[in-house]
This record gives C-alpha cells, structure tokens and sequence, in this order.
C-alpha cells in the first residue's frame, strides 16, 4: 500500500483558553485502511476528530483530504465531503424514532414531506447491519437501553455514503456479542476502500480489526506504524509513556462480615430475584448481558429505583433506604451513565468530588471553595485526572478523565461499601491499572466491601474476589474467582445455568 | 328573549350590568347604585366585569356571552365606543334591552341603544382646568404658570376626554403645561413611581392634575414623600377613602366628582322601564361635582363623598 | 401508535371532558347548549390560532413571551392600513405580514444574527424615513431597502446566539410600545368593513374565524408530524446538539419556527382585528403566558421536543371553558381567577397521574 | 477566581455603566444628581428583594410566575391585619408569613405533595371557618391545624412533582384572585402608621427600605455561595439526578428553596405596603418577568445551576436606569417601552459578546 493518503493531517493545534487540547498532530489515512487512534485519556483523541468532522475548527496546522485542503465550516459540510463520524458522547434526539433519528438531516422525501415508507425501509436496513433488524424503527429514541441506542448511532454513520468512516469508542456501552459483527462490519467497508479510523482503550479491538495505529500523547503524535509490527506491551509504552507491567494487582485478605445483604430482592421491572452475599473487604463482580438487570440491581440496592419485595440489609439497617441514607450508612454508587447521573458538567471537579458529604466538610453549615479545592486535589492526582486545577468545569475535560473525577468522588468520601457500574467506561489502560490498584487497596488493605458491575470479563476476573452471574433478572450463586473462566461465564449469562466444577 | 331563560333563581327577570373594571371604588359605588335600583323595581342584577381591568376583548366576551344566555336587559359601560357596538347591535336584535352608561358608544341613544347615562367626560375636564386656572390665578402675573398633566393608560377614551378638556382650558388661559405625554398605568403603585420620576417637574410645577382614581391616589403618595402637599395645587379625579382624607387634610384642592351611585340606580332603573315597556328617556347627564375642603360638608356634596 | 403514546394523546381530553362535564352539571342548560358551544369555539379562535404558533416555537426548544404584543402591533398595522382607506386585502396583508416580519426579528436576534439585524433595520428604517414623502410607496419601498440590506450582509453574520426567553422578553416591551407609537396613544378606528367584521360573527354553522383556526391547526400539524422540516425542528426540540451534528442547519430551521409561529399570531390578530372593529394596542395583554398555558397543558414540555397542535387547541378549549362556565355560575371574578388557576393545575396533574399510573 | 469567571462577574455591572453612562450624557445633571440616584435605588428596592428569591428559585432549576400575584396577596394581607388594628409587627409578620405560606404550597405542589397539600388546605382551611366566630383567632388556629395536618400526612406523599412553570402559573391567577377576594375587589386602607411609611422616604443616608434590600441579598449572597444549602440548590439546577445520586435530598432542598425565595417576595411585600400606604390587589403586575429578567441580565441562566445575587441586583438597577432615565429625558411612554426593551436585549447581548471574545 503505497497509495497516496486519503486524509492526511500535520501539525494540527487547538487551545481551549488556557488548555492546549492538540500541540502539533499528525496523521496519515489511507483508503482501504482501518486506522487505530490510541492514547492516553485527554491525549487529544477526540478533539483531533472534532476538528476533522466539522465541530472545532483547527488554530493552526494543515488537513488534506484526497490532495486538497480540508476545512470543513459545519458538519453538514464534512458531511458532504463523505465523512461520517460516530461521537464519544452520543448525539440523539430522544423525542424521535429510530428511524428519524437514522436520517436525520438527509430524510427521503416525497416534496416537502417525509417519505415514511420508505425511511422505513431505509432505517430496517441500516439497523440489519448492525445485526438489530429486528428493532422497530418507530420506536423513540429514549425509550431505547444504552446499547441499542449506541448501535443506533453507529448504524447512522454505516448507512451513509462515506469515504471517510470515524468511531470514537464506539462500544463503551457494547456487549462483547454486538462488537464483533461491527468489527466484521467495519473490514468489509475497509475492503470496499472505505478509510476508517478506529478509536477504543479496549486493545482487543484494535488488534483484531485495525491495519496501522497512531499514538497520541499530549495533543501530539508520538509514533505510527503497521498494527502488525508491534504489540501490547510497546503500544502501552508508547502511549502512557511507562510500561504497564501488573496491570491487576491483588494483595491477600481475609473477608470479614457480612455488610451487605439482598434476600429475594425485586424492584419494579428488574431485578426479579436477587440474593446474594458481600464481605468486608471483598470484591464481588457482576456478570451479565446487557439489559440483564445489574444496574437496575444497583440502583434498587441504593434506593435510587423502588425495591417492591425481598429484603436489603447494609451493616446494622435493615430495608430500602433512600440515597441520601445510603451514604450516611458508609454506602457510595457510581452511575453507569456519567453524562446525566453522575457529574454536574457544569460544575468544578471538587464541587463534583465533595457533593456527598458537603455536611461533613462544612464549619457552622459554611464550605469554603478553596479549600475544598486543595483537598481534592490528592484524590484527582491518585487517578492521574488530566485537568486544570480543582476549579475546573468537569465538562471541559476528556471524557476519561470526567470518569475518573466521578471515582474520585468515591475514593474520596470514605465509604465502606462500593457499587460500581461500569467503573473503567472509556478509561485509558493506564489509569485502568491505577483504578484497579485503588480498589484492590480499599477492599484488601482497609477492608472495604465492593460491589462492580462490568461487562468486560477479563477485568471481573482480574479484580474480582467472587463472581456472580445475572441473568434476565435473576442472580446466581456467587463463586470464587478461581473456579470461574470467560467460557463459563459466558454461558452462564446466556443461559442462566451454571455449570462446571463449582455448580 | 326566552323568558324562562331571562328570570333567575329568584324569579325575577335577570339584567347583567356590565363595568369596565371591578377593583376601583367607582364601580363599587356604581355596584350598590345597582343594586338599589334593582331592589326598587323587582329585577335581578348580575354584576360582571373583565377580569383584567379595561381589557375591550374579555368586555366583548360579556356581552356576548349574556346575550347568548338571553338576559332581560343589559347596562353596560362600554371601554371603547366603537369595539362594543357590534354586540350591541346584536343584543338588541334578539330583543335584548341595552343602557349604556358612563362611557359613550358610537350610534344613537334610542335607536342603536335604549339610554345613554352619563357624566360629559370632556366638561368635567374643562371643570378641572377653570378651577386649576382660578386657583393660579391670585398669584403674581410675571411669571408663566406651570402644570402639569399625569395621564392614565393610552387608549382609555373616558380619561382622555377629561385631559382633552383640562389641556384645553388650561392653555386658553395662558398656563404653560410642561407635561402631558406620560401615562401613569393601571394601578396605583405604577402612578406612585411615575409621579415621583417627574420630581423636577413637579417641583417647578405650580399645579398638578390627575383624570382619574388611581393616579389621584398615586400623585397624592407622591406628593407627600417628595414634600411638595401644598406647594402645588393639586386637583384630581372621583374619590376613594384617601382622596377624601387627602382633601379633608388640605393636600387636595379639588376633587371633580362624577355620581356613580346615582349612574348604577337609573341605569337598572331605564332598563326595568324597558323591559316592562314603559317609554325611557334616551339621554341622561348624572353631571359632575367639584369638591373641595369648602364644600365638602353640604349634603348633596357628602352624599357623593360617602 | 402504540397504547402509551395513544393515552399520552388522549389525556388533554380527558381533562377537557372533565371540566367540560363539571360546568355542564352545575350550570346545566345554558353552559351546555349549542349557541354557547359555538361561542365558545369563536372565542377560542384567536387564542387558539396564536397558541398554535406558539407549539411550534415551544417543540424546537424556544419560547415567545411576546406574542401578546406582536398581536396588538399587528392589529395596529391592520386598521391603519383601513383607516388610509387601503382596502380590505391589503390590511390583510399588513397585518399578517407584520407577525411575519418580528418572526424574523426574533429568529434573527436568536440565531445570532443581531449585526444583520441592525444594518437592516438601518437601511430600511432610513429608506422608509427618506422616503416618506411617497406616501403610502414609503413602506414597500422601505421593507425592500431592508430586505436588501439583509440579503447582502451575510457576511456579517456574527455568531451571537440569544435565548429566545431575553429576545421576546424585551420585544413584549418593545411591541407594544411601537403599537402605542404606532396610534399616537390611541386606538385606530376605520370605516366598519363587513366582511372583516364577518369573520367573527356566529350564526352560520360555524363562525369563519374558527374555520380559520381549524385550517391553520390542519396544515400546522401535519407539516409538524410529516413534513422534513417539522421533523427536524422536533429534532432541535429534542436536542440541539444532535441536530446540529447531523447536518441540521440549525439557525435556518430556527428562523423558519419563528417566521411560521408568527405568522400565526398574524392569522390571529386578523382574527383579533374583526372581533374588536379596531386597532387597539392595549388588546391580548397577557397572551404569551395563555398560549404557553395551553400548549403545556395540551402535552408540550418547555424543554422542547415534546408537544402536539391538537393538544395546544384542547388545551386552549379547557381555559375557554373554564373562563366561560365560571361567568354562566355567576362567580365573583375573584373566585373565577382562583378556580381558573386551580383548574390548570389540574389539568396537568391528572395528566401526570394518569402517565405514572400506568 | 480565574480571569474567565471575574470577567463574567464583571458582564452585569458593565451593562450598568454604559446604560448610566448614556443617560448621564444625554439627560445631564437631574439625572445624575445624589437624589435621583436615591429615587433610582429607592424604586429597586421592591423588584430587586424579590428578585433575590427569583434568583433562588432560577439557580435551583425553577421558576416563579406568581411573584407579581404574591406580593399584591401580601400586601392585602398586611394591610387587612393593620386596618383590624392588628399593630404594625403583627402586619409585618403577617405580609412576610403569607409570602412563605405561598412558598410552602408553591414548594409542595413542585416536589409531588398534592395530596398532601389538599389535606392540609382541607384541614386548616375547615378549622378556620368553623372557628370564624372567634374572630382574630380564626387565623392562628386555621394555620396550626393545617401544620398538624400536614405533618401527620406523610404517608400521603404521592410522588406526582409538577413542572413550576406550571404550579406558579396556575397561582398566578389564584393569589391574584384571592388578593382580590382578601378586599371584596377593593383596596385595604388602614390608618397611616409613621414607622411602616418611613421605610420607603428619601432624605436620609439611604431609605431604610434599600438598607433592608441590602441585608437580604447579603444574606442571600452568602448562603447560596458558601452554605451547605446553598451549594446543594445549585447542585440540584446544575443537574437533578446527579444531585439526587449523591445523597441531596432533592424535594427538601426544593421546598427549602421555595420557601426563601416566596418569603423575599413577603419582605418585598412589606415595602410595597410601606410605599403605597394601602394594600392593593391589583399592584405589582408583570414583576413576574421583571424579577426573571433582573436575574438572566445579571447572568443567570433558566436552565438552571448559574446565577449571582449580585449580578441581579445590578440587573434590576439597568431597568431602574432605563426607567427614570427616559423619563428625565422627557420622552414618552410609548418611546421608553420601546427603548427599555431594546436595552434588555443589548445587556444581555453585550454580556454573551464579551464572553465570546475572551
Ligand atoms: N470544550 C472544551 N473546553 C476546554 N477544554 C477541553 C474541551 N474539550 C476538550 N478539552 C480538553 O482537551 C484535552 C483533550 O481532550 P479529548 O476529549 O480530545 O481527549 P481524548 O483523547 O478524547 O480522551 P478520552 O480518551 O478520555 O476520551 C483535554 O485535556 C480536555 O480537558
Ligand atoms: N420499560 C423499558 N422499556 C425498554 N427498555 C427498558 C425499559 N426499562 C428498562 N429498560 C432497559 O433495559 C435494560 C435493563 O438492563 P440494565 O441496564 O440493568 O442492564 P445491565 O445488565 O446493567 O447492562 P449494562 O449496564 O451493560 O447496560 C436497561 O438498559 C434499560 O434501559
Ligand atoms: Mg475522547
Ligand atoms: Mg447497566
């Protein structure tokens, strides 16, 4: 492939008042290509493609597509030019369907009108490639589980005519079974000279789809080259600018009481029957497909969602407790969905941190910003947030790096049980392996109970101390991490039976 | 129109009498007047207003809605004397007796609507300006007298009138009128605030007119917190329990008094007359008073006062 | 339609039936028959009409605090236009024309454009006061001069985006002081035209004035549920960010919601400017919080995204009812205001109720 | 404080000068002079106390339509209490009490309480008429049943939260019409109390009555910049659910908020009720957009979550400006509602457009 690049980007820079997102990028796309972006969280990744797509415009540095400068006003015009993009934080509109939210901006018409039949048929086909053809496409958007919406959005940037196909982690909120038909997907737009560029924190993907990589660190390229010549490790390196050796560590530790206790639980939908067991200073993973019920479990455990039968017990209280009871019981949550339930966006990174436990941090009912400031800096250090000072908007950083603010949240607040949903969504492998470190040091060390949801199985398996399986709603048995491999627990979320040695 | 429609819960033929507002002590008094003459001649008075003051749509509304009903007669103080003639008109196609009162409407009185009852807005104007006029007078003729005009809401026609006919007098006499393009608004708060942002005004000003209720109160509050209650002479409009304190006090000097008690009696009192078929007269001028601390104690005056 | 969506629909009226049934028992005949029925739908008209520009200004997401002002303006416009003897069709066209041009006004300040809006204004409101000599050629020459202006600044075009709450916020002053301005403090009065003062009359089957309600109701909600642009200003509605993203030329959309609802609150001051047989600047105070009251009652979310025409007319019909049972009971006006209040609340309570409930 | 955020600080009180510094050229020295700036903070002292609470009510996400209707309901209370001869601090307890009694209902039709809220005005408002025999009793015995009533009906607490757009539209018509009611459609006059009037008189260092605005957004000002409540309204405007996660109990806060937000409406009452000397039902009309519009000019935003007292307060004072300045410039009213929208739309133009150049 010696072919002239399709879309070739050098010296690209963006600043953010203060913020120098991108100090010099550059980049070369060929057609026929799948393209890994790789880096660190707030490398620079998403706003290199947001200038390419038409959302920022560059301060400095020069884009070619096809030969030809390339700055497109608006994204209607980078549209135009047959670029599609699938965005970090979803773009949908709720209050449309399917169907209208696939087309939106390019409807098919029958003169002023919208040619119903036809979207239809348009929308079936989009959807069937993305293996959901048997989604109505009248359904809203917004009554939609975050997966289906994600393969939405993803079905509108396949189903138009592109030259030029972006993802920007297209499958934080995929289940391993919907990845790899779009990775399929993707190598045969890609045979079909179709330049796409594949941006994930989930290496498997990369290796198994991608032809040639590029390395951000720091809003500038540190290296590029064929995916063939290099391997986990050295793109590790490249990226964090260290190696990470142990990326899940676990230190010894006897579990000590009960402190978290479901019988039978139900909530109104989901969860039907949930009963289960957690220790102090234990690691329980939940496994489950999508939709299984793990964070309708969650939630009903902290009273965000109704319990409408079982019995929960924290410590010493018994019952259904309202969240703010919740932590005043040593109980803390992480939201599966950040963007509307766990970070105000517009508000600093310590505001974020201290939201909690404000109370506690008073004198006479008074705070004071600075020094909530000061004191949460150590947490955002601990899990290497990116950002400019404490005072910061979380909206303004990298989508990561907000993830990592909203675990800060719980590091810092001190609880002694931990529901986490989901808590590595769109974090880099290097600050992966600072996550995992902090919960194998709150559980093992100092005896905090954990509870993590996860659909990556090999980060349950790694983490975890037991693991239990959800399915359509029910949990089964927990079982020690050492009788669990990924193939049982596959079939133990399909089927909801378990089997092996330990059943 | 449909008898068994047109009687009330009583009985007694229903008449809806019709004001232009509900929250200013005029209509109260036209209320009990009303309400006196109902009593007198065996009718049923329903008393409805726009809900927002001086609002010609929600007025047009009324009428319609009571013709629709078949009352047996309507008065109404029409807000604007072309806007309310059309449901007039139609009223009285379905036989539905119309007094007017207060306000005047386009057409003429016994053949477009039974009666007209009313006080001539435009001369009890002109009553205010000769008196404002004969109050400057006295004073030493070197120097040009200054007055000044606070207006009500644009687009009220009865205030205007009563300005049209103050501004008329007062400039046929030599007196200089250094304002009279501000318009107070509905309430007296609103008047309040804007007299006091005429301050410079009206502490040049040797006198001071208000064409209605609530500018009157809202100048006099005035007035007394920028210390100017006798600097000026200060005559306004109708009365309410302040305004009569006010010219009892001496901060007023003159207050021109219509006779809404005497409107609301012979208005219900036509309309029975018509209903029964009796003749009615078409044009009735229930005139207007000029009070002041002088003649505020003979009885005809207080009786207006009360 | 699924079951969900369909009861969504259904509850507006519900609530209309509600209401409608409470007045009908407690004051019987003369609530429930036909004249007044047909009083009510004509004194629905105006409102109605106006509240139908105002859904599709509240389904994209913006607001018009001004439509009250907009129709005393127009109305203003209208009968000086009759008043200079300028003939039915033509006031017609002034006075719907005029809500066309603040739509514009509006669009353009809430889409950014203040820059443009100002050379035009500029430009026109100079040609217009040079011109003035021509006579009635002042006007047309003048909205030409700025329409120029405003096709040939584009490139003017600063990007300075205003909430449509501030922008109609300070237009509601500004309206109606130019509608005073317009009457030198006075109503406008003309030579009484029958067939302008036919539009609102009962008698008929239906009066025309709710014939032209139902029309403008008609085109405005199908071009809402099935035509490209409705779509899209759903989209906006429903979120901004994402249209945009997709290619949506946001503020040429936005521009069309404002044109388009104000245009209807045109349609409704001609219907205003019939019932009244005048030009009053005072008229419609208090409409930008009726309409809003109606579309959010018919189902709308100020959040934008959300909100159906028949809802609004529903919505608008529950307050007609209301206000016009209240007067056949023969309530003080203090207690018609209490229960009217509480009747909205109401109405929108049990909406919510019957949507948790199911 | 970063140079960004003192800059957006800043916006409000640059829209202030340059508006003062163009009345102060072109209407020379009676408009600069010592006692019409007092006139000027005098006649902020009512809108700018209630736009205070409006900045309460803004900043946690909601909105109050009713706050025109709340005032003229105050003050008819206050004034009902002085004309029974009640003594002056039982008015002022009375005026300020209705006001948070208003933020009560207000605050627990906005967080679901509905049917508590029945209960409650079914219970106090049933106690208050069988004990209306007992004449100056009534009252108290009327609120402490209802207070019973609802405290013991917690388990009544359907979850049914309406949109506050809504509630306070509905209350917009009811207060009003209870104030109406409160005076069987008349004004209350009382005997001229010195103490009550002298709040709102020029002549001293400042009228007590902007001293009392002061205190109030002080207070104001610091709790929601350093309280612990405070920081959780602004949590709760700046997004719900997260607070909601994070252990804020939401409804409480919400009522909390309500209740300051309608009790500053109570004090704004009182000085009302000082400067008219008389309760009048019909006054303070519109203050429901003046108050909004004081808080988005000084950089609130109506989705939620943003907001300064300070910046409302210099937001009021631009209006104030505006108002006295066309008036001293001789101008007609139909001229300066004109201008003062044009000036609402360039504050808030000017602050975005600095904001975009930065
Ligand atoms: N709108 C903005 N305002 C200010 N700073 C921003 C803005 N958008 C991005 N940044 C900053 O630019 C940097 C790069 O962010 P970007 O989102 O491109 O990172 P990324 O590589 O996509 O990270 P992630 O893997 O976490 O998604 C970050 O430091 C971020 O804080
Ligand atoms: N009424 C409903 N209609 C359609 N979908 C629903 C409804 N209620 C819940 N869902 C969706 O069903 C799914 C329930 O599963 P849940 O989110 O608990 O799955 P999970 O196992 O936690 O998966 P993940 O966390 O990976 O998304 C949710 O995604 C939710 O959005
Ligand atoms: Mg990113
Ligand atoms: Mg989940």
């Amino acid at each position: 492939m010696t072919a002239a690049p399709l879309l070739s980007v050098s010296g690209l820079c963006k600043r953010f008042g203060p913020t120098l997102a991108l100090a010099g990028v550059d980049l070369q796309v060929r057609a026929g290509e799948v393209h890994a972006l790789v880096g660190e969280n707030g490398a620079g990744k998403s706003t290199l493609l947001k200038v390419l797509a038409g959302v920022h415009t560059a301060d400095d540095g020069e884009v070619l597509l096809d030969g030809l400068p390339f700055a497109p006003a608006d994204p209607a015009a980078a549209r135009d030019a047959g670029l599609a993009i699938i965005h970090q934080e979803l773009a949908l509109a709720p209050h449309l369907t399917v169907a209208e939210n696939l087309f939106l901006g390019r409807e098919p018409r029958r003169g002023p009108f919208v040619d119903r039949r036809r979207l239809r048929e348009l929308a079936t086909a989009a959807l069937a490639q993305v293996g959901r053809g048997q989604l109505d496409p009248d359904t809203a958007v917004g009554a939609l589980p975050p997966a289906d919406r994600q393969l939405v959005e993803i079905a509108r940037a396949l189903s138009g005519d592109v030259r030029l196909l972006i993802l920007d982690e297209p499958t934080s909120s995929l289940a391993r079974a919907d990845v790899e038909p779009l990775l399929q997907r993707l190598r045969e737009l890609a045979a079909r000279g179709v330049a796409v560029v594949y941006v994930s924190h989930v290496f498997e993907e990369l290796f198994a789809v991608a032809d040639r990589f590029t390395v951000l660190r720091d809003g500038a390229t540190v290296t590029s080259g064929a995916i063939a010549d290099t391997d986990h490790d050295r793109l590790v390196a490249a990226m964090v600018g260290r190696s990470v050796t142990d990326l899940y560590p676990r230190s010894r530790a006897t579990p000590g009481a009960v402190v978290l206790e479901l019988e039978d639980v139900a909530g109104v939908r989901l969860p039907r029957r949930a009963t289960l067991q957690l220790r102090a200073g234990e690691v329980l993973g939940i496994a489950g497909l999508i939709g299984a019920g793990r964070t309708e479990l969650l939630r009903a455990v902290f009273g965000l969602d109704p319990v409408v039968a079982g019995r929960v017990r924290v410590a010493a209280f018994e019952g259904a407790a309202p969240p703010a009871a919740r932590w005043r019981q040593g109980v803390g949550m992480l939201s599966e969905d950040r963007k509307a339930e766990g970070l105000m966006l517009a508000r600093s990174s310590a505001e974020n941190v201290w939201l909690p436990v404000l109370a506690q941090k008073a004198r006479g009912g008074f705070v004071a910003p600075r020094r909530l400031e000061q004191d949460a800096m150590p947490w955002l250090q601990r899990l290497a947030v990116r950002c400019a000072g404490g005072s910061q908007a979380v909206g303004e950083l990298s989508g990561g790096n907000q993830q990592k603010v909203a675990l800060a949240r719980l590091l810092a607040t001190g609880c002694e049980v931990l529901l986490l949903d989901e808590p590595t969504r769109g974090v880099d492998v290097g600050a992966k392996a600072e996550i995992y470190a902090a919960i194998d040091e709150l559980a093992h060390r100092h005896g905090t109970a954990v509870l993590v949801v996860s659909s990556y199985l090999p980060e349950l398996l790694g983490i975890a101390d037991r693991i239990a399986v959800v399915c359509r709603g029910e949990v089964l048995p927990a079982r020690p991490v050492g009788e669990c491999d990924e193939h049982a627990l596959l079939a133990a979320m399909t089927t909801g039976a378990l089997t092996g040695e330990g059943a | 129109g449909d008898p068994s429609a047109a009687a009330g819960a009583s009985g007694k033929p229903r008449v809806a009498v019709i004001p232009k507002g509900t929250t200013h002590v005029f209509w109260k008094a036209v209320e009990a007047g009303a309400r006196v003459g109902a009593e007198s001649t065996g009718l049923e008075v329903v008393w409805k207003g726009p809900l927002k003051e001086d609002d010609r749509n929600q007025q047009i509304q009324l009428v319609q809605q009571f013709v629709s009903e078949g009352v047996a007669g309507i008065a109404l103080a029409p807000l604007d004397h072309v806007a309310l003639a059309p449901v007039v008109a139609s009223a009285r196609q379905k036989g539905i007796p119309v007094v007017i009162f207060d306000s005047a409407l386009d057409g003429t009185p016994g053949k477009d609507f039974d009666c007209f009852v009313a006080t001539d807005n435009r001369k009890s104007g002109e009553m205010a300006g000769h008196y404002l006029v004969k109050l400057l007078g006295d004073a030493p003729a070197d120097k040009v007298r200054k007055v000044v005009l606070l207006r009500y809401q644009a687009g009220s026609a009865s205030t205007t009138e009563r300005e049209a006919g103050f501004l008329d007098v007062v400039r046929a006499a030599g007196l200089e009128v250094t304002v009279d393009n501000r318009h107070a608004g509905a309430s007296i708060g609103e008047a309040k605030s804007e007299a006091l942002k005429l301050v410079d005004e009206l502490r040049a000003a040797d006198g001071v007119f208000c064409p209605n209720e609530s500018v009157t109160a809202g100048m006099l509050l005035a007035l007394e917190q920028l210390q100017l209650v006798g600097k000026l002479k200060f005559v306004g409009f109708d009365s309410s329990p302040q305004l009569v304190k006010g010219l009892k006090d001496g901060s007023i000097d003159g207050l021109i008094l219509q006779d809404p008690r005497r409107m609301g009696d012979l208005s219900v009192q036509q309309l029975a007359a018509r209903i029964a078929g009796k003749p009615v007269e078409t044009v009735i001028d229930t005139g207007a008073a000029l009070v002041t601390k002088a003649n505020m104690h003979e009885p005809k005056i207080a009786r207006l006062l009360e | 339609m699924n079951p969900a969506r369909l009861l969504r629909a259904m509850g507006p009226s519900l609530g209309l039936f509600v209401t409608w049934l409470l007045f009908a028992v407690l004051a019987g005949g003369k609530f429930t028959s036909w004249s007044n029925t047909e009083l009510m739908l004509l004194q629905t008209a105006v409102v109605g009409t106006a509240a139908v520009g105002a859904t599709w200004i509240i389904v994209s997401g913006g607001i018009d605090l001004s439509v009250g002002s907009n129709i005393a303006l127009c109305t203003m416009a209208g009968a000086g236009v009759l008043q200079a003897g300028g003939g039915l069709w033509l006031a017609l066209v002034a006075t719907i024309a005029t809500g066309t041009l603040v739509g514009w006004l509006i669009g353009a300040l809430v889409v950014g454009a203040l820059p443009r809006v100002l050379v035009t204004l500029g430009c026109g409101g100079g040609v217009f006061l040079v011109a003035h000599g021509l006579g009635a050629w002042a006007w047309p020459l003048g909205v030409l001069a700025g329409a120029v202006a405003w096709l040939s600044s584009r490139r003017l075009s600063w990007k300075l985006p205003l909430s449509p709450f501030i922008v109609t916020l300070g237009l509601w002053g500004t309206l109606r002081g130019l509608a005073k301005g317009l009457g030198d403090n006075q109503p406008i009065y003309f030579e009484r035209n029958d067939t302008l003062a036919g539009l609102m009359v009962t008698g008929g089957v239906l009066p025309a004035g709710v014939w032209i309600l139902l029309a403008v109701a008609a085109i405005a909600a199908v071009l809402l549920r099935r035509s490209v642009f409705g779509r899209r200003v759903v989209a906006i509605g429903s979120s901004r960010q994402t249209a945009r993203l997709c290619g949506v030329d946001v503020p040429r959309t936005e521009m069309g919601v404002y044109l388009l609802g104000c245009t209807c609150a045109g349609i409704a001051a001609v219907l205003q400017l019939s019932y009244l047989s005048m030009g009053d600047s005072t008229t419609a105070q208090g409409y930008e919080l009726k309409t809003i009251a109606a579309a959010v009652i018919g189902g709308a979310s100020l959040a934008g995204g959300e909100g159906s025409i028949g809802g609004t007319l529903l919505g608008a019909l529950i307050m007609t009812v209301v206000d016009n049972g209240c007067t056949k009971l023969g309530l003080d006006n203090w207690v018609q205001e209490v229960v009217t209040g509480g009747i909205i609340v109401g109405a929108v309570a049990l909406d919510r109720l019957r949507l948790a409930r199911r």
